[in-house]
């Protein structure tokens, strides 16, 4: 049960990864494309935090004057507030560039800009 | 109890999404992002409890602090079409 | 202070750039990144001698020892990436000066040079740590002000290019968070020199294989290797010029400095090649990039895209290099790293200080440049003549030992193809003399040759591509050394 | 005391939950957004309400009670403001309210 | 003034309630919080007698408990509505008077009304409020009078059930 | 208990993730993503991973909504459907999947106490870190000292996307911009094109 | 008076509160979940909730953009600074041990200084993005 | 000055010579007073470098280490010696001619051209006495950048295109198979020193061997072995003084001289002979000896002509240094002196030609014999040597040729030897045969105002006409110093 559980949990995981995935490079509006960037990248933050969570723990806080408690795993955690960081970042800058492309263009989506412009 | 108050919210949950995936307007996605919300402030909470340590409600407090933020921009946003703007003297009804 | 020079060769930069960014006066921000730059040059050229006479440094930030705390550690091979990066950085921003005021609106230059900081502090941090996690939130620095930076081009395509380059630079940044996460969830540790002991024991495993894949895949996206090179030609075509000349020099070949890193530091050689058999995907890979887009690059008609074709193209030498596992070969493959630096500053930069004075860089627009801006072209011909690889220039140094290095294996047809690529160059280098030696120049006559605060940074790149191909005692000296350490092999 | 404090938190999150999934039920049955936000107002007033009383209960004389109906607290005060920013500009994007036939069908 | 000191020590009282430490290092920490707050806030133009209703005093606690048997006595209702099988709904759109005299009375009035469940605010002209009703009951049931005229009272101090209130109202 | 939390947030998870893909209107798509933020935030609170949890609803409630909404305000929110279907790319997920799916089959069980992950260098942080800094939440301790330099990094990556946004939208002409008529107001509003004039009564 | 009493109302009642819910996420995250990364965050919401409600116009009064900017680049100064500072007291860099005389008392100030660098940054950024895109008008034909 | 001095004199001197003609480009006389004391600086220096030589010094000068074990550094020996000697005292003869072609023949950037002149004789001194394979390939590739100008002197649609053919082939040859040569040679024997005897002998097998001489072979582009001729012809869109120096001595001696000294100093002359691709590439060099030859017979453009001939006679050093044995290296090396001065004498004559008449086309000279018998007179005297028989030069180096085949043991390669002389007499004694002997040509203005080309011009052919007769008379120097190549 145990191993079918881990294995579930992993596999969810990829398959929002492959969701979001997706969605990012089969998706012709640049905004979409984004989300969908947001999406495989929670994706592997959720995969980092199953990773370091330990089954019958808890949040590694320490509890004053408790003695054996388990605590899961902090270094996933500590990993991933700084890749929701980039996350936002790369939003932001992803946003900001999609908003001039359309001043640019009149337009966010994939095929429309290829038929201006000979890129993408 | 928890954990039947914690079935319970993610039943509610799921029909919340229902909602969200069915619309049929935008502002019944808004509405269901709001409901969901809600019961995330709820389920925080309850998670707290059923793994002991109820005292990280803060997390619940954000959302219930900044949820409502993200719906003030939907309306800005469908106001004006901009989150920037302030109408000038315009008054409540003259739509 | 001295003991603190891997820290302060990022560190130092990196306060630099917000400073860059609150003095709000064009000139004055350049001055910061000058500065900046310099400075970074000058701890690259001791810790470079340091490392080459007294040997690695290893940093404790913050004083934890690792695998605890996150270490610095500087070798052979890192030491000659943080010196190409400062050094690019350190000739460009000169050049910068005058380039930028023509190419970006007023207001927007303080914060173009804090980007340009932010770019150099980037891939110095990704070059210099031994932290596999701070290689991803460095790479995320640089390749943020790179995205930016790139979206400052005047021509409109460089925001598609730019948003294009977001996407799959993501793409590849995140593939390398999977490799990363596959790596600590099998050993628990996240120091480079730590994972080296720990990851040996578990080559039977299968998760350790697709943490190595995905890493490989991530950092590939990142060095544009055939065919996942699909954002750099329009990302170089279209930047600014100086953002060009320095992403082009320098963005790269940090990226092959990190596949480097993890495949024979990381993994080690023996995982890479034996059991992975990574050789048999890069070798074919690099062999296509040569010829496909040595080929495309005859085929473009703007001079800087031009060039991005060719940039792919020698990327596939530096991973060529790589593939053979070999000192001679990996030797190449960091001699290139350098060595294109060198040549692909010197190009872009010539380019630069075409479209400063011309507005275009489409083959048309080099009509008679060779007499409008002899020096310019002059700059051009032997950057181009170092591409090709004609003896004493640098280029020719990289050809000599990927050749030789292929021979030593038996791979003669390797050999062959990359002599091969080396005549295409002549094609596309040639494509441009001609036009600009041989046509009449358009326009009224009013173009000049270019101010000496464009030419002077360019030449000196030019000189260095002569210099280093003439004396290539130090940086062939260097890569055999790095190639050493790398595969482990006494030196 | 235990005992008792548990029966009447198991009541306050019963009676709660019921709040919570009868409302939400009604967001999923309510044929438009203005009828449903009146299905949705009942998970943040009543079941909210229920099942962070029933948690308060369990937290006992302490402050993490308060903190609990603190949030709460919060919820209600937002909630109002942001159903009726919702309806409002709901009406103004000209989303029609559903109208039943008239007359015969009244409660 | 008094209002910003006013405001700065309901912060703390927050603060307090949220820390739950009590050390005079983290205590040192909330009063200068609260205090940088308040100012804040002053700076921002939100402590007024709308963003500090201090002058309410104890009447809108007053006044709390019967909205929230209201709220309960809607809730119930409403969800008899959602059980029932053919959903006797009967939606419309109707036009209340308001006869508060200050926008935060008709805040709170306003507010109360969409609180309770069946009703809700969707427009506020001076004061004339529109309100969406799930039923027709509500719109000429007495809790609306009712609610009125005890906001009113919470907004004006007068006696309640007052009558209408004059125009000399704490605005 | 917590597992079927834990199952059905991932199950909620991937039906909202599917919904995102499948939706046109970004506006929806933009709702959807609200709540998929909400269902991280729950899900890394099971998982004991409370500061994420904090971080991911402060980012997705206050932040991200919020940006995603102005873009669409100035770039309209209709998406047009995917012109055919697209084989490469979902031929390169479904190696990427696979791949992974590959890996996992060795990786160590879920929630296991013995995983090596767990016995390498995070029990150090967990027995010595209130000792030698003096800060009970772990986290707390190694983000902003055993691991501080990353912070660092990480600060730095948040002020290099502030310099890209403003670099891209905070000045500049708008001349270059192409419009068509009936997209001006992205389908919402005439009151978008009234002269602006910011303050508040 | 403007047409939406009820937003504008309660928004004044709210801000204050997150501002203060901000601070106090800061000051704990030694103890709990939260820290100078989160805070800022928060506290920047509290003034795009400013902005949404009164105006960008009323945000950038109270709130400069120069302001906005400058806290932005300073946060980043205040953590590397640390770093410098904890160089100059002769230790290595970040080594918050050499801040005070106890190594556990340097530790609570270093994480307290680098933490106040992030929140700083962080509002900063996060206000500025906002401006940004909320200043940013969609372009007339 | 001590000897190694002067190697490293003798390959800066062109260097400064091409520094004064660019700082007196405004000053014609001046610039032309620059190259020709430069020349004869340069000659002088060379012929200092005779003596020690002889003596059995080796004078050698490294320059620098570019990376350990491969050095940018000149030696002098006596091939590359005698190649410095005939090519420096040339340098003189053509700038004297080119002052007066290039007058008369009213050319634009002249400077430029005297400048790069300058350069290519530099790149063909560093060829010379190059040390090693690597400073030989460097200044290999030099000479084909710095000529490129020069063959593109025009810059007309027809020069740029003949430009892209130099290029390309040269370039395609010296990449593809000649560094591809060098750096397996680097790998095998760990030095590209050329050192007597060979560095080749026992490194790999004589399969592998063999690959590699091909590679050298076919390699050096510029000994134009067919089917990599086609650059040659190309080039003589050239202004002639360019086709005289460059395309018949210079560039085109620079390979046949790579060849010979890879073949002595690389592999020597006893691998050589064991490798099995030897004869073959003796028979390839022998088809194009005949192939060239039957070209050069349809070619009515004197330079052409002149161009198809000296392939073919490129081919017959190719061969004396395959033919691996000793008379073979002295009759080749010899050859490059002999051709040399018999070759620059045919193109200064059809330079003179095209300068005094405007003529290319050898059906329409008809009858200049008798107004420009200086001319013709040498011409007809430079084409006894490149035909090989007395009382010119090419007789001698032709003789030992032949001995070089009879030892090989390949008696056919005599036959061709003999046959592509016949071929030679016929289409080169054809020109002054038809001028002195022919009719006026149609429609061409009356012979009375024709005349001599411009004395200079004159006056360097007489030179080297009259250098062609005493070399057949005094072959003792040469002989000498190319014996010592392959001492007995
Ligand atoms: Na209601
Ligand atoms: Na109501």
């Amino acid at each position: 049960m145990k191993e079918v559980l881990g294995l579930y949990n992993y596999w969810i995981v990829i398959g929002l990864m492959m969701i979001g995935f997706y969605t990012m490079i089969s998706r012709g509006n640049l905004v979409k494309k984004l989300v969908g960037l947001s999406i495989f990248q929670t994706s592997v933050m959720i995969l980092y935090i199953s990773m370091g969570k330990i089954l019958g723990g808890t949040a590694p806080i320490i509890i004053e004057g408790r003695e054996n408690v388990v605590y899961t795993n902090p270094i996933p955690s500590v990993l991933i507030l700084t890749a929701i960081v980039v996350g936002v970042a790369t939003l932001a800058v992803g946003l900001a560039l999609v908003v001039r492309i359309k001043e640019a263009y009149g337009t966010i989506e994939e095929d429309e800009i290829h038929e201006q412009d000979d890129v993408m | 109890m928890f954990a039947v108050a914690a079935a319970g919210i993610l039943v509610a949950m799921a029909m919340a999404m229902a909602r969200a995936l069915l619309g049929p307007t935008v502002f019944d996605r808004v509405l269901a992002l709001n409901t969901v919300g809600t019961k995330t402030v709820i389920l925080l909470a309850v998670i707290g409890f059923l793994t002991g340590r109820p005292d990280w409600v803060d997390l619940s407090l954000v959302y219930a602090l900044i949820n409502f933020i993200g719906t003030i921009a939907v309306l800005k946003f469908f106001e004006y079409g901009d989150l920037g703007r302030q109408r000038p003297g315009s008054r409540e009804g003259n739509r | 202070m001295s003991q603190h020079l891997p820290v302060l060769q990022v560190v130092v930069p990196l306060l630099a750039a917000p400073l860059a960014a609150l003095v709000r006066r064009p000139r004055l921000s350049w001055l910061v990144a000058f500065l900046a730059a310099l400075w970074a040059f000058g701890v690259a050229v001791a810790l470079l001698h340091h490392v080459l006479s007294v040997g690695p440094i290893s940093y404790h930030i913050g004083d934890w020892a690792p695998p605890w705390g996150i270490e610095y550690r500087v070798d052979q091979v890192n030491a000659f990436v943080l010196l190409i990066v400062s050094g690019i950085a350190a000739v460009v921003l000169p050049y910068a000066r005058a380039s930028v005021e023509w190419e970006i609106e007023n207001e927007r230059i303080p914060l173009f040079y804090t980007a340009l900081i932010l770019c150099m502090t980037g891939l110095l941090g990704i070059s210099v740590t031994g932290d596999v996690f701070n290689v991803f939130v460095f790479l995320e620095i640089s390749s943020l002000s790179a995205y930016a930076l790139i979206a400052m081009g005047q021509d409109r395509r460089a925001l598609t290019a730019a948003y294009q380059y977001l996407i799959m630079g993501s793409v590849g940044a995140t593939f390398i968070v999977i490799g990363i996460g596959l790596m600590y969830v099998m050993t628990g540790t996240l120091n480079m020199a730590d994972l080296a002991q720990r990851l040996p024991a578990m080559e039977a495993n299968r998760t350790i294989p697709v943490a190595f894949a995905f890493l490989t895949v991530g950092i590939s996206l990142k060095l544009a290797l055939f065919p996942l090179h699909l954002w750099l030609p329009n990302a170089y075509a279209y930047a600014p010029s100086t953002v060009t000349s320095f992403i082009a020099s320098t963005a790269t070949k940090v990226a092959v400095y990190m596949l480097l890193r993890f495949v024979f530091t990381v993994f080690g050689a023996a995982f890479s090649f034996d059991v992975m058999n990574i050789d048999r995907i890069l070798t074919p890979l690099a062999l296509a990039a040569i010829v496909f887009m040595s080929l495309s690059a005859i085929y473009q008609p703007n001079v800087k895209r031009l060039l991005a074709y060719s940039s792919v193209a020698q990327i596939g030498y530096m991973v060529l290099g790589i593939s053979l596992a070999s000192v001679f070969g990996v030797a190449a493959g960091i001699l290139h790293l350098f060595n294109h630096a060198l040549i692909k500053g010197a190009l872009f930069m010539a380019m630069g200080c075409v479209m400063y004075r011309v507005g275009s860089v489409r083959i048309e627009a080099m009509a008679g440049l060779g007499r409008t801006m002899p020096f310019t072209m002059a700059a051009f011909v032997i950057g181009g003549l170092s591409l090709i690889g004609v003896p004493l220039t640098v280029g020719f140094i990289s050809k000599l030992y990927l050749v030789r290095a292929a021979l030593e294996q038996g791979m003669w047809p390797v050999a062959v193809l990359v002599l091969v690529g080396s005549l295409l160059a002549v094609i596309y280098v040639w494509k441009v003399v001609e036009v600009a030696y041989f046509r009449q120049p358009i326009g009224d006559g009013s173009i000049r040759e270019a101010p000496l605060s464009l030419l002077l940074p360019t030449w000196v790149l030019v000189l260095a591509n002569i210099w280093f191909g003439v004396d290539a005692k130090l940086t062939a000296g260097v890569a055999i050394r790095a190639a050493q350490t790398l595969l482990g092999v006494g030196s | 005391m235990s005992l008792v404090a548990d029966i009447l938190s198991w009541t306050c999150i019963l009676a709660g939950l019921f709040f919570v999934l009868v409302g939400t039920l009604g967001v999923l049955r309510m044929p438009d957004v203005y009828c449903r936000l009146h299905a949705a107002g009942m998970t943040d007033t009543m079941g909210a309400g229920f099942l962070f009383l029933g948690m308060s209960i369990q937290a006992g004389w302490s402050l993490l009670a308060v903190r609990l109906l603190l949030v709460y607290g919060f919820l209600l005060f937002t909630s109002p403001i942001g159903t009726h920013a919702l309806a409002r500009t709901a009406l103004f994007a000209k989303v029609e309210p559903y109208r039943v036939p008239p007359p015969g069908d009244r409660v | 003034m008094l209002r910003a000191v006013g405001l700065g020590a309901i912060l703390f009282a927050f603060w307090l309630v949220l820390s739950g430490h009590f050390e005079p290092r983290l205590m040192g920490f909330g009063l200068a919080s609260a205090a940088f707050v308040a100012l804040l806030a002053k700076r921002m133009d939100v402590v007024d007698h709308e963003g500090v209703p201090l002058h309410l005093g104890g009447r809108f606690w007053v006044y709390f408990p019967w909205l929230m048997k209201e709220i309960l006595v809607a809730n119930l209702r409403v969800a008899r509505i959602i059980l029932t099988t053919r959903l006797p709904i009967h939606p419309i759109l109707v036009h209340y008077h308001a006869s508060q005299k200050t926008d935060l009375g008709r805040a709170i009035y306003a507010n109360s009304i969409t609180l309770t469940p069946g009703t809700i605010t969707t427009g506020v002209v001076g004061d004339d409020l529109e309100v969406h009703s799930l039923t027709w009951v509500d719109v000429d049931g007495r809790e609306e009078d009712e609610m009125d005229r005890r906001v009113r009272w919470v907004e004006q101090g007068r006696s309640r059930p007052g009558p209408e209130a004059g125009p000399e109202g704490t605005g | 208990m917590s597992v079927v939390v834990d199952i059905a947030l991932l199950a909620f998870l991937a039906v909202t993730a599917f919904a995102v893909m499948k939706q046109r209107n970004l506006f929806a798509v933009a709702m959807l993503s609200g709540i998929y933020s909400l269902l991280c935030a729950a899900l890394y609170t099971m998982l004991d991973a409370v500061d994420v949890a904090f971080t991911e609803a402060a980012v997705g409630a206050g932040i991200s909504t919020v940006l995603v909404l102005g873009t669409l305000a100035l770039v309209g929110h209709k998406a047009k459907k995917p012109a055919r279907p697209r084989l490469l790319p979902l031929f390169v997920v479904l190696i990427t999947g696979g791949v992974m799916v590959y890996g996992t089959l060795d990786m160590p069980p879920f929630g296991n106490a013995d995983n090596p992950a767990h016995q390498h260098v995070a029990p150090r942080y967990i027995e010595k870190s209130e000792e030698e800094t003096d800060v009970p939440n772990i986290v707390t301790s190694v983000l902003a000292s055993y691991r501080g330099y990353d912070t660092m990094g990480e600060t730095n990556v948040i002020f290099t996307a502030l310099v890209g946004v403003l670099l891209l939208i905070a000045t500049g002409e708008q001349s270059r911009r192409i419009w068509s008529a009936d997209e001006r107001n992205g389908g919402v509003f005439e009151e978008s094109s009234e002269p602006v004039e910011d303050g508040h009564g | 008076m403007d047409d939406r009493v009820i937003l504008r109302v309660g928004s004044k009642i709210l801000i204050p509160f997150i501002l203060l819910f901000a601070l106090y996420v800061q000051f704990h995250g030694d103890f709990g979940p939260g820290g100078g990364f989160q805070a800022g965050v928060i506290f920047a919401a509290a003034f795009i909730l400013y902005a949404l409600v009164f105006g960008l116009g009323a945000a950038k009064a109270v709130l400069p953009p120069i302001v906005v900017h400058t806290c932005a680049a300073v946060g980043v100064m205040i953590y590397a600074g640390t770093g410098v500072v904890t160089l100059l007291l002769g230790g290595k860099f970040l080594d918050y041990n050499v801040l005070a005389h106890n190594a556990a008392h340097g530790q609570e100030w270093g994480i307290f200084s680098v933490e106040t660098g992030v929140l700083v940054t962080v509002f900063g950024v996060m206000v500025a993005i906002f401006y940004a895109f909320a200043g940013r008008r969609r372009a007339e034909p | 000055m001590t000897p190694s001095v002067l190697v490293g004199l003798a390959v800066a001197l062109p260097l400064v010579g091409a520094g004064l003609v660019l700082a007196l480009g405004k000053w014609p006389n001046a610039r032309e007073g620059a190259t020709l004391v430069t020349g004869v600086a340069l000659f002088a220096t060379v012929m200092g470098l005779l003596g020690p030589v002889r003596s059995g010094l080796r004078p050698s000068l490294t320059l620098v280490e570019v990376v350990p074990g491969l050095k940018l550094g000149f030696q002098a020996e006596p091939l590359g010696l005698l190649f410095a000697l005939v090519a420096s005292f040339l340098w003189v003869v053509t700038s004297l001619y080119s002052i007066g072609y290039m007058r008369g023949h009213h050319e634009e950037h002249q400077t430029r051209f005297y400048a790069f002149f300058a350069f290519s004789i530099a790149s063909a001194m560093g060829v010379a006495f190059s040390a090693n394979l690597f400073t030989l390939f460097a200044f290999y590739e030099a000479l084909t950048l710095c000529t490129f100008p020069l063959v593109t002197h025009h810059g007309t649609e027809e020069a740029r295109k003949a430009g892209r053919v130099y290029l390309g082939i040269l370039l395609t040859t010296s990449v593809a198979f000649q560094l591809l040569a060098i750096i397996w040679t680097w790998q095998l024997a760990g030095t590209l020193d050329f050192r007597p005897g060979g560095i080749l002998a026992g490194t790999a097998s004589k399969g592998v061997l063999s690959v590699l001489l091909a590679l050298f072979v076919f390699g050096v582009g510029k000994a134009a072995v067919m089917p990599f001729h086609r650059w040659l012809p190309a080039a003589m869109v050239a202004p002639t003084p360019v086709s005289a120096l460059l395309h018949a001595v210079a560039v085109v001696k620079a390979g046949v001289f790579t060849i010979l000294k890879v073949s002595v100093y690389v592999f020597g002359l006893d691998v050589l002979g064991t490798l099995a691709a030897t004869p073959w590439l003796a028979w390839a060099a022998a088809a194009t000896i005949i192939l060239a030859s039957l070209v050069a017979f349809t070619k009515d453009n004197l330079k052409a002509r002149l161009a198809y001939s000296t392939i073919s006679q490129l081919s017959y050093i190719v061969l004396g240094a395959l033919l691996a044995n000793r008379w073979g290296i002295i009759g080749g090396g010899m050859h490059i002196a002999m051709h040399a001065f018999g070759k620059i004498t045919l193109f200064f004559g059809a330079g003179a030609v095209l300068v005094a008449t405007h003529e290319t086309e050898i059906s329409r000279m008809h009858g200049l014999g008798r107004t420009m018998p200086i001319t013709f007179g040498a011409f007809f005297v430079g084409a006894l040597s490149i035909v090989g028989v007395p009382p010119a030069g090419g007789a001698w180096s032709k003789w030992f040729l032949g001995l070089g085949t009879l030892e090989a043991g390949q008696i056919w390669l005599l036959a061709v030897l003999m046959l592509s002389s016949l071929l030679t007499l016929v289409y080169l004694l054809e020109v002054p045969a038809r001028a002195f002997f022919g009719k006026p040509a149609e429609g061409r203005a009356p012979v009375e105002g024709i005349h001599e080309a411009p004395w200079p011009s004159v006056l360097a052919l007489t030179i080297t006409a009259v250098a062609t007769v005493i070399l057949f008379v005094h072959p003792g120097p040469v002989f000498d110093l190319v014996s010592l190549v392959v001492p007995k």
